[in-house]
This record gives structure tokens, C-alpha cells and sequence, in this order.
């Protein structure tokens, strides 16, 4: 099963005939997703490896019935480009580009409510379901098919879990790249449930770094809603308060949002969390009895 | 972005918000003029891009002249948690019979601007947040609806029974709230807002922090930007691509992405030492970029040890590898340094390094401890 | 049963110190409406014919468990006055003031929908559903309790028709006048199918006038939808294009929106015309067979 | 509310929504000074606040000095649907490869603007409707959204290929969505929005109406306002709390209610009369009220009868009877007056009609009727 994407994924790129847009549709083809058609304004009836591109989403998708989308487009036009997207029908949007405006991501939720259109993103890697689909930028390569669910806030440090992951013979159902901005799409609480009803994914990790109270709250949530076992991460435990590690989100304000006191809400509902990434294996292997 | 407390309260007095009478000095001769201008009793107050200037004394009331020139005195050239008190702003002393606290900033939970306001204004917020969270009365705008009459007058209402206030508050909020908006900020504050003794809504206080992914559309909010030394070093990093954070530390950190970054700080932490930067230097494995990064590290005097933690994703090892070597090739060190390359092409990319003399290490806590220990040798 | 409103409505009165509000709130009250508050800013403590009034609606909703509010504040705090009743989770508004700007009421018309608030007006007379509840302006002893549904986009032409239906012995289930205003809350199509589906309700009166296309849509509704006798009335017919005749809707525009056309559409999809009100009664025993 | 081209242009232009050259002229000597200035071939066109101006002769394409002046004599002056042409647009000619159609208006069955364009301007857009409606695109704007880039886009790629013309298009319908949105209107059209032979877009011509009920706060939009003699009569009568219309035939109506008065007429015409008038008076039983609703029907001479129809509701028929008299009391009325009243408390209205001698009829049919062959019978 996996979540999300899936080998029925048929996938537009927005930004298509861009630098990155272009470098990666071909990275998603070779990994074996369904690319089925690219926007592009005033690019109509060109083709980027293989695959049609079209002016408007509204025409992709109904030339390719696309149901997914990802964004390649500048920050200054991401928003924009994901209301067109769901303007257009598509379902899931993963929006990759970096620097979008947090009051274009607080003006465009309501619509995607309204549409029923789930994102992913912004300033994200973007999604994998090993064997199946890979929607961003992942390093396809690094995955390996099996029942471990994996959501993070980070891009490289994801990989670096993988790796340890598959390296140590984990594999992974679906790996969600979150993203890094304070205002996002799909967060801890719904991937949680996606991969709780997911027969495929018999643990959970979850990935997350300092700035907000994401964590917390997702910690409230699986002592609520979640009976397979969940190991934690916490990255940035020594960042000074004030300054924005790299990410938008990760930024420690007012002393709230600090590492401690994730971690602190994630033990108290007794999730695992592992002090430094390669501890993630071992302590899924034990949970996990292999 | 942060900007001076005159600068926010010029935003918000162009939208019709009252604010106190007030002059912008660099001088203790400016000081002295504009309190006679206007008035005694007047507040002389330090005009840094920091908090807590109350508490470091650069906030003083002053009845006459002379003590408005003491106050000058003091307060500029102050050093406030290493911000330089270079300029005051004087504002007309108010008499006010009560202090709230009004602000809005984004809620990452409700995925919306959120509009905060409290009875128990005057002191920080995030005291009051701490001690008597109940007294925080959160409001979140839907971003349809924006700061609606009937929304601004209920938050109004949970504040005043007296209409003339609620009046002025409604019209006030919507005003902050278009503020917000207008300007792509990330927290617009009035802390204290006060009722003056003639009944009147008044900002004394004014603070406003901005999107930095919003800045390309907001010049005349660019255009207000001073940053610090460290901040520019961080402006000048942005621009070569990387992504450079200044800390207390001795061991430089190049890592790249910035999950993997902060990791790489903690496992330093983690093991007993102090990193010297958060360092990211983005997926590309340009020689250019690792030659910007080193230097970067190295203008930083108290790095001792430089740990290059790098996973291969996209970019593969080996060419990262290649990048480094061309790199060292080209700047001279004299600190040792500890790398560590994993992920694609690792096996490809390490043979690379050791052929060119470089030693690496296997796992990123390897990396960590022997980064410290070779920071505290070189110490001795 | 009747629709929208019965004994079950607890009705707030917003604008009830206004002079209009104050009036009506009496009449509605010795119509046996349960008008349970009152709004108006600042007026929190007083009470208007013995009904408590409260600074928000939230506050109203709070104390009293209204689940309908009647809107009598002046038009260009109307708009705002009913965001305010869905925002405080009021089910049913209904808007009587009139004037309210055009793009007022397009602006609230999706917060209106995501919100679950049915809206009736603006610029109407109201509704009632006789011996249960009254909620607006209308004359209560013209109505008779009975089974004839009607919808009206006219106010007095509405008590006209309800005077010979009640003079005539053919009571009502609900009379809802809908407003004469281009862009306006329920419409045709809704209260067909509400009255379809009220059990008490065995035909359906639809009063029209110029202007738009509501009632050649309806026509389709009916053909699609409805199996209760349906007689129509269309106001208007020698009005001349282009001249708004008292309503804001109630004109017809680059030659659409005619009376003739409206006729026609009806009588294609077997809705009997009235060609005059008092034609009404005797149509309608006929298709009731009475 | 209507306005000229002209004032719609000016607005258009303030938008920077590119429009023709041109000038406003009063006086044939103006045009002659316009048109040097634009130079030739220019286009004269008449200013009224009515369309098919253009076969009514009231828009001429000049090539010099003698056609500009023999147009502007021509068209100055002229009777336009009974409006006098006092003004004329002096406009540049303009080469043209394609003349578009590009509006916006309020759907009703949407409950949203809705933004309309057409490959075939330059006609009536009635005409395009009524022969070839698929020809007219429409696209419903979500208000939440507005005029989205991407909305605006896609609406330009409906009509064009051409990539240049795709981003003007873009910039200018979010444009004209502002311009509607912001000005309250009812109706935005620009008809035709040509293709130059520069390949540039550019407004011909322009059409704006406003949503009355907005005008309040609109002072900009009001203050354009230049009512017909007809429509100065319909602002008296609303200030009046009258709702007027003149109509052509000779049964004065005097109604409660918009529906009611709609009806009433719609009676007159089945029976084979012609109403003088659609008259509201609303429901007031104020004596007042009825005098200014007597004196505005008498105002038309063409009426020969008076027919009263009001239906009790909310306001009782006894105090409309008393109303009634006490108004006929002030005012000599030398025609005849037909009176229905029905519904609440109208047996002891009636009875009060009666003892003041003023006859009554039943129904409405009967009133019609008997209005009807008065009228007649008044005519002999």
C-alpha cells in the first residue's frame, strides 16, 4: 500500500522546463515514477524527456488525468502554482520549492481545504515510496521497500536516517520530506494517522527539529491515536534561541520550541528517541522484535 | 528581519494607528533639544535591535533637562547584549490609566495569523505567557474572513466595557491586522498599548519582525534593514549559498543541509565539545562554494578543528570529493580537519580522498570525537 | 414538519435596539416566535420587549443556544453582521435589510458554505411556518397553517397571494421570501427540494419576477427533481428592459431574464402559470383535487 | 449607476490598463484642436449614457481637419434613444489586427463575478450571446481567490497563443478585476480590447456600471454621476422614500411593495391598458408620503386615471385609509381615482373609504379593469 504515492501516481511537474524541474523529472522517471505530463506557460507542445508539456495545469490534467503534482516554480510563484493545482483537481500537491512567503502558505490553506487538495511542502525533498514512486528530489538509490514510515522535517538528515535504516536492512514504506517552513501542508498528525491505517508500515519514525510545538503536539496525538510503535529524532538540541537554523521553522522563539522539551513531550508518551541518528535502527529493531 | 522600535511605530502611524509624540536622536544635543520640543516629562529610550533594553537601563524617564541629558549620556554608545546603542528615540511622556498588550504573528497549528491580546500589557509577554497563561487571549483569523468589523469588535469587547474604547479598538485592530498583512510580517507587537488619561488608545510601544522569504516583494521594508556584523556575515553567506550561523564554539562545522547541520552540532554537543558555526553549504558540490565555505569558517578566529560531515543524496560522493580536493588545493590550512563522506557513491568518494592524502572517518560520532579531541590538542 | 423554521427556532434579533429591530422583535414574539436575544454593540445588560440583549452574537449563542438569527442592522454593516452569526455557529440567518452592496454578498456567499449557515435574503421579508414560528417582517394574521409551500421574490405580492390562498382555505406550510436582491442566499432549487422533502408541504406556490434566470433553472429542478404540484407567478411581465422595477434584481438585461421566457420555461416542464394572483387558489385545488 | 466611456477610460487608465488617446470635446471648435493634436485618422465618438450609439450615427472615423469638424457638428446635438449628445470623444486611430471582448459581471446563479471574453469584439456582445454563445468563454472567479495569476492566465490562453500577448493579457485582466472589485461595480467591459499592429493591447472602448446599493461608499464613483431628467425624477422620488418609474401609458399606479407594483401593472396591461408608471410607495401610512406619490404621478401629464392598490400587511388598512383622506384632503386631484385595499383590518378601512365618499373596488382585476375603461371614458 504505502501512503500518498504509489505506483497509480501519475504525476505533472510544475516548473517543468526549468533548471531543477527539468534535472529532476528526469531523476523521478529513472526511479520508475509515472511522469505523465509538465507545466509550463507559453511552452505547449514541447516535451522534457519524454513527457508532454502544457500551459496551464487545467489542461495537463486533462490531456494525462494527472492526480499529483510537483512544484518547481521560484518561491515567488509556488503559491500561486498550488492553487492552480488544485484549481485544476489534482489531489495531492508537493510543493519542493524553497523560500515561499509564510502569508501566501496561510492564504492558500483555506482553498486546498475547500478543494480537498492534500500538499506537501513548501521548501520540502519531497516523498518516496520505495519500488513504487518518488515525487522531488530524493536520492532514490538510498531507499529500500519495507514497513518502516518515516516523516521528517529535514531533507539531508532524512537520508542520513535512511541510509542507516536501509543499510541496516530497514526498508521503508513511505519516506514524507514535511518540510522546513513554520507554515506547511500535511504535518505529524495526519502522516501519523496515513501510516497508522497503513498495512504496510508496521513502525513509525518521526523526524523533528527545533522551532514550534509540532512534536509536542504530535506527541499528544499518538498517545490518542497511535498503537504501532513510533521512534523520535530531535535535531538541533544545542541551537541558541533566536537564530534560524537554516530552516524558516527552526527557530527557537521566546524559549518555546526548544529540543528538551520535545523530547520531554515524546517521553512522556513513551516514544523512543534516539540521541543521535544511528541509534534509530537499533532502536526499531528492538521495538519491532527482528 | 528586525527593525528599530521608531521604525515600526513610522509603519504604524502611516496607517492611522496613534502613537506617541516622538524624535529620532543621535546626539546628546538632539536629546536635549527634543525633550525641550516636547515636553516634560519625556522618555529617553535606547534604540537597539535587541530585547530586554529596559532591564540593561536604557529606557529612562526624565522630568527636565538635565536629566534628559544624563539620560543621553548614559544611554548612547550603552552596550546592550553587544548591540551598540548608537541612536534614542525621545517620545512625550503619557499619562495612562491602564496597559494592554496587543500583537499578531502566525500560528503554525491553525496554519493562520493569530491576534493576541492581553489585560496584562507593559511587561513582556512572554512572562505573562509563563506565569499567567490565561491572561492571553488568542484569536485566530480565518484568511477569507481577514480581521472582519464584527471579528476586531469581539476581540475588542474581551478587553473594555467602555464603547468608546471598544470603538477605538475595532477600528484599531483592523488597522494592525492590515499592518500585518500589507508588510508580510512575521509578529507585530504594541506592548504597552495604553488607555490614556483622556480615554484615549495609544501605542507607546511599537515592534515588528519580518518574513525574510517575503522581502523580495517588501523594498521600502528591506530598505529599513540594519544588520549586525554577524547578521552581515550571514547576508554575504546567503549570498554565496550557504547557510552560516555564528555560535561560541571551537570546532567549525560544513555540512550540507540543514537538518544534517544542526545534527552535526548536537553530536558535537553530544560528545563534550563546542561547535564554532552552523554551517550549510546546500547539494552542489562546486569547488567555489567549498572554498567560500572554508574561508568563512576560518574568519571565525576561535575555530580549532574544521569536521566536514557530508552526505551524498542527490550529489554524489565522488564528486563531492573531487570538489574538496580542488578546494584544498587552493586555500591553505593550518587546522586540522575531519572529514567524514557517506551515502551515494561513498566507496568512490572515499578512495578519491585517501588517494589525495585526505583521512576520513566512518559515521558521524566518529567524526564528532575525533574533531574534539584534535580541538583540544591543538589547544595544547 | 414545515422547513427551516418551527417551533424548535431560538431566535436571536441582531440590530434589536434599532427602531426596525425593536418593532418587528415585538411582533415576532406575539406571533409566538422564540426569539431568545438580542445583539447590539454595547447594549449588553438591556433587555428590548423582555428579551436580553448581548454585545456579540458569540456571547448570545452562548447563553442562550440560538440556532437562527434575523438581521435587521442598516445594509452596510449587513454583510459583516451575518459573517458574524455563521462565525458564532448559527445555522440559519436571515437577512431582512435592504441595499446590502452586490459584491457584500458574493464576498460572504463561500464562508457562508464552509461554514454550514443557511442564508435567506437579503432584502427580504422573512419566513414563517404559521402557528410555529415567524422570523421577519411579515403580516402573521394573513397566514393559516396548512400544506401549500411557498417561495416569493417579492414582499407585499407574497402577502397578496397568501391572502387569497388564506381566504380560500388553503393554508401554508412555510412562506419563505427569498429577496429581490441579484445575489442572494437560498434559493429556488434549495427550498423545492426542502419542501419536496417536508412531508407537510403536498404543493408548492413559486412566485417570480424578471430578471436573471432563477426561474428557467428552476423549471429544470422541477422537471429533474420535484413530484409535488408546483403553480407558478411570474411579476413583471410588461416591465421595459433595463429599468430596475424596486428590486436590485428585478431587471432585465441585453433582452434575458424576460417574463415571457420565464413563462415559457415553466409551462414546458408542466408548471401550471398563474396569469394573475387570484388564479392561483383555483389552480391549485385543481391539482390537489379539493 | 452608469458613466460615460470617457470616465470609464479614466478609470481603466488609473489602473494602468492601457487605453486609446484621446480627449473629451464640448464644442465643435475643441474637436478641431483635439483631433490636430491626436492627429488623423481619428475617431469622434458620442457621449451618452445609452448604447447602439453606433447606428445611431454617433461615432465616425475622420481622416482630417473637414471630417473632424463635420462629425463633431454632425454628432453634438444629435438625439441619441432621447439623450442629447453634449460631448464627444476625440480618440487616435488606431491599427488593429484583432478586436477582442473582455467583461465582467455579477453571476447570480454562481453568487461571484464572473469574467467573460470573447474572440469575436467589436459587435455587441448581446448579438455574439444570442448567434454564437459558445464563442463567449466564462469563468466563474472563486471571490476567496480572486483574480489569481494563474486564473488570469489560463483565461488569456483561451484566447491567445502568442506568448507576448498571453502576459499582457494576464497583467490586465487581474487588473480589471481590481478595478471592478474596487469600484464597486456591476458591469467592467471593454469591447473591443484590440490587438495592435504593434502587438500590443489596447482598450477602444469602455463601459462601467455600479452596483447602486455600493455607491455609498463610492464618493468617487458618485460624484460622475449625471442622471437623465428621468432618472433626476427616480432620485427625488427615493429620497422621498418612493420607488419611481416612469413608464408611457396613462394609468398612474400608486403600490405598497416592488413585487405588488410589478403585478399591478402586469393587471393593467392583461385588461388591454398601459401603465403611466411602476410606483412603490412602500409601507408607510404616512399622509405625506401618498402627497408626494400624487404629485409624482400628476407630474406626468400623459396620466388620465389614478389607480390605488395596497395591500394591509404589517401596516393596517384603516390607518392607510386614514392616510388616504388626509392626503386627498391637501391635494385637488381633477382626475379620477380607482382604490383597491385589501388584507389587514381592510373591512374597517373600507368603511372609513366609504363614509368619505371615496369609491372602492374588490380585487385587484376589478381595480384594473375599472382604471381602465375610466381611463377611456376620460379620453372622450
Amino acid at each position: 500500500m504505502s501512503i500518498l504515492v504509489n505506483k497509480n501516481t501519475k504525476l505533472l511537474v510544475q516548473g517543468i522546463t526549468g533548471r531543477d524541474g527539468s534535472f529532476h523529472t528526469k531523476k523521478m522517471i529513472e526511479y520508475g515514477t509515472n511522469v505523465v505530463g509538465g507545466v509550463s506557460p507559453g511552452k505547449s507542445g514541447q516535451s522534457v524527456h519524454g513527457v508532454p508539456v502544457f500551459n496551464t495545469v487545467a489542461d495537463a490534467v486533462k490531456a494525462t488525468g494527472a492526480n499529483t503534482s510537483v512544484i518547481f516554480v521560484p518561491a515567488p510563484y509556488a503559491a500561486d502554482a498550488v492553487l492552480e493545482a488544485a484549481e485544476a483537481g489534482i489531489g495531492l500537491v508537493i510543493a519542493i520549492s524553497e523560500g515561499v512567503p509564510t502569508l501566501d502558505m496561510v492564504r492558500i490553506t483555506p482553498y486546498l481545504q475547500k478543494r480537498g487538495t492534500k500538499l506537501v511542502g513548501a521548501n520540502c525533498p519531497g516523498l518516496i515510496s520505495p519500488d513504487e514512486a518518488m515525487v522531488g528530489i530524493l536520492p532514490g538509490n538510498i531507499f529500500l521497500k519495507g514497513n518502516i514510515g518515516l516523516m521528517s522535517r529535514s531533507g539531508t538528515l532524512t537520508y542520513e536516517m535512511v541510509y542507516q535504516l536501509t543499510t541496516n536492512g530497514l526498508g521503508q514504506s513511505t519516506c514524507v520530506g514535511i518540510g522546513g517552513d513554520p507554515v506547511a501542508g500535511l504535518y505529524y498528525e495526519e502522516l501519523l494517522q496515513m501510516f497508522e491505517e497503513d498495512p504496510e508500515t508496521d513502525a513509525i519514525v518521526l523526524i523533528g527539529e527545533i522551532g514550534g510545538d509540532a512534536e509536542e503536539r504530535a506527541a499528544q496525538y499518538i498517545k490518542e491515536h497511535i498503537t504501532k510503535p513510533v521512534v523520535g529524532f530531535i535535531g538541533g538540541l544545542t541551537a541558541p534561541p533566536g537564530k534560524r537554523m537554516g530552516h524558516a521553522g527552526a527557530i527557537i522563539s521566546s524559549g518555546t520550541g526548544t529540543g528538551a522539551e520535545k523530547i520531554a513531550a515524546f517521553e512522556a508518551v513513551g516514544v523512543q528517541v534516539a540521541r543521535q541518528p544511528s541509534e534509530i535502527p537499533e532502536l526499531l529493531k528492538k521495538l519491532l522484535k527482528i | 528581519m528586525k527593525i528599530h522600535e521608531y521604525q515600526a511605530k513610522e509603519i504604524l502611524a502611516r496607517y492611522e494607528i496613534p502613537v506617541t509624540n516622538e524624535i529620532l536622536c543621535y546626539s546628546v544635543g538632539e536629546v536635549q533639544d527634543a525633550a525641550q520640543k516636547l515636553g516634560f516629562p519625556a522618555v529617553v529610550k535606547a534604540q537597539v535591535l535587541t530585547g530586554g533594553r529596559g532591564k540593561a537601563g536604557g529606557v529612562k524617564l526624565v522630568r527636565n533637562g538635565e536629566e534628559a541629558t544624563a539620560a543621553a549620556e548614559k544611554i548612547l554608545g550603552m552596550d546592550i547584549k553587544g548591540f551598540i546603542v548608537e541612536k534614542v528615540l525621545v517620545a512625550q511622556g503619557v499619562s495612562f490609566v491602564s496597559e494592554i498588550y496587543a500583537g499578531l504573528t502566525i500560528d503554525r497549528n491553525t496554519k493562520s495569523a493569530v491576534f493576541m491580546v492581553s489585560r496584562e500589557g507593559g511587561v513582556e509577554i512572554e512572562e505573562v505567557a509563563k506565569d499567567n497563561p490565561e491572561a492571553i487571549l488568542k484569536f485566530a483569523i480565518d484568511p477569507d474572513l481577514g480581521m472582519a468589523p464584527f471579528f476586531a469588535r469581539k476581540i475588542a469587547f474581551a478587553l473594555f466595557d467602555d464603547m468608546n474604547l471598544v470603538h477605538q479598538a475595532t477600528d484599531l485592530f483592523q488597522k494592525l491586522y492590515k499592518v500585518f498583512i500589507d508588510t508580510d510580517a512575521s509578529l507585530v507587537e504594541i506592548n504597552p498599548l495604553v488607555i490614556t488619561s483622556e480615554n484615549q488608545l495609544l501605542a507607546l510601544d511599537g515592534k515588528m519582525t519580518f518574513d525574510d522569504n517575503a522581502l523580495f516583494r517588501q523594498p521600502e521594508i528591506l530598505a529599513l534593514n540594519e544588520p549586525s556584523e554577524d547578521e552581515k556575515k550571514e547576508i554575504d553567506a546567503k549570498e554565496k549559498g550557504l547557510s552560516y550561523i555564528r555560535l561560541d564554539g571551537s570546532i567549525g562545522c560544513m555540512v550540507n543541509g540543514a537538518g544534517l547541520a544542526m545534527a552535526t552540532m548536537d553530536m558535537i554537543k553530544l560528545y563534550g565539545g563546542e561547535p564554532a558555526n552552523f554551517l550549510d553549504i546546500g547539494g552542489s558540490s562546486n569547488p567555489q562554494k567549498v572554498i567560500d565555505a572554508m574561508n568563512l569558517i576560518l574568519s571565525d578566529k576561535n575555530v580549532k578543528v574544521i569536521m566536514i560531515n557530508i552526505f551524498g543524496g542527490i550529489t554524489r560522493c565522488d564528486d563531492v570529493a573531487k570538489g574538496l580536493i580542488a578546494a584544498l588545493e587552493q586555500i591553505k590550512i593550518q587546522i586540522p580537519i575531519v572529514i567524514r563522506l557517506s551515502g551515494t557513491n561513498s566507496k568512490e568518494g572515499l578512495a578519491i580522498l585517501k588517494s589525495a592524502n585526505l583521512p576520513t572517518v566512518e559515521t558521524m560520532s566518529e567524526a564528532a570525537q575525533k574533531a574534539i579531541s584534535l580541538s583540544v590538542d591543538f589547544l595544547r
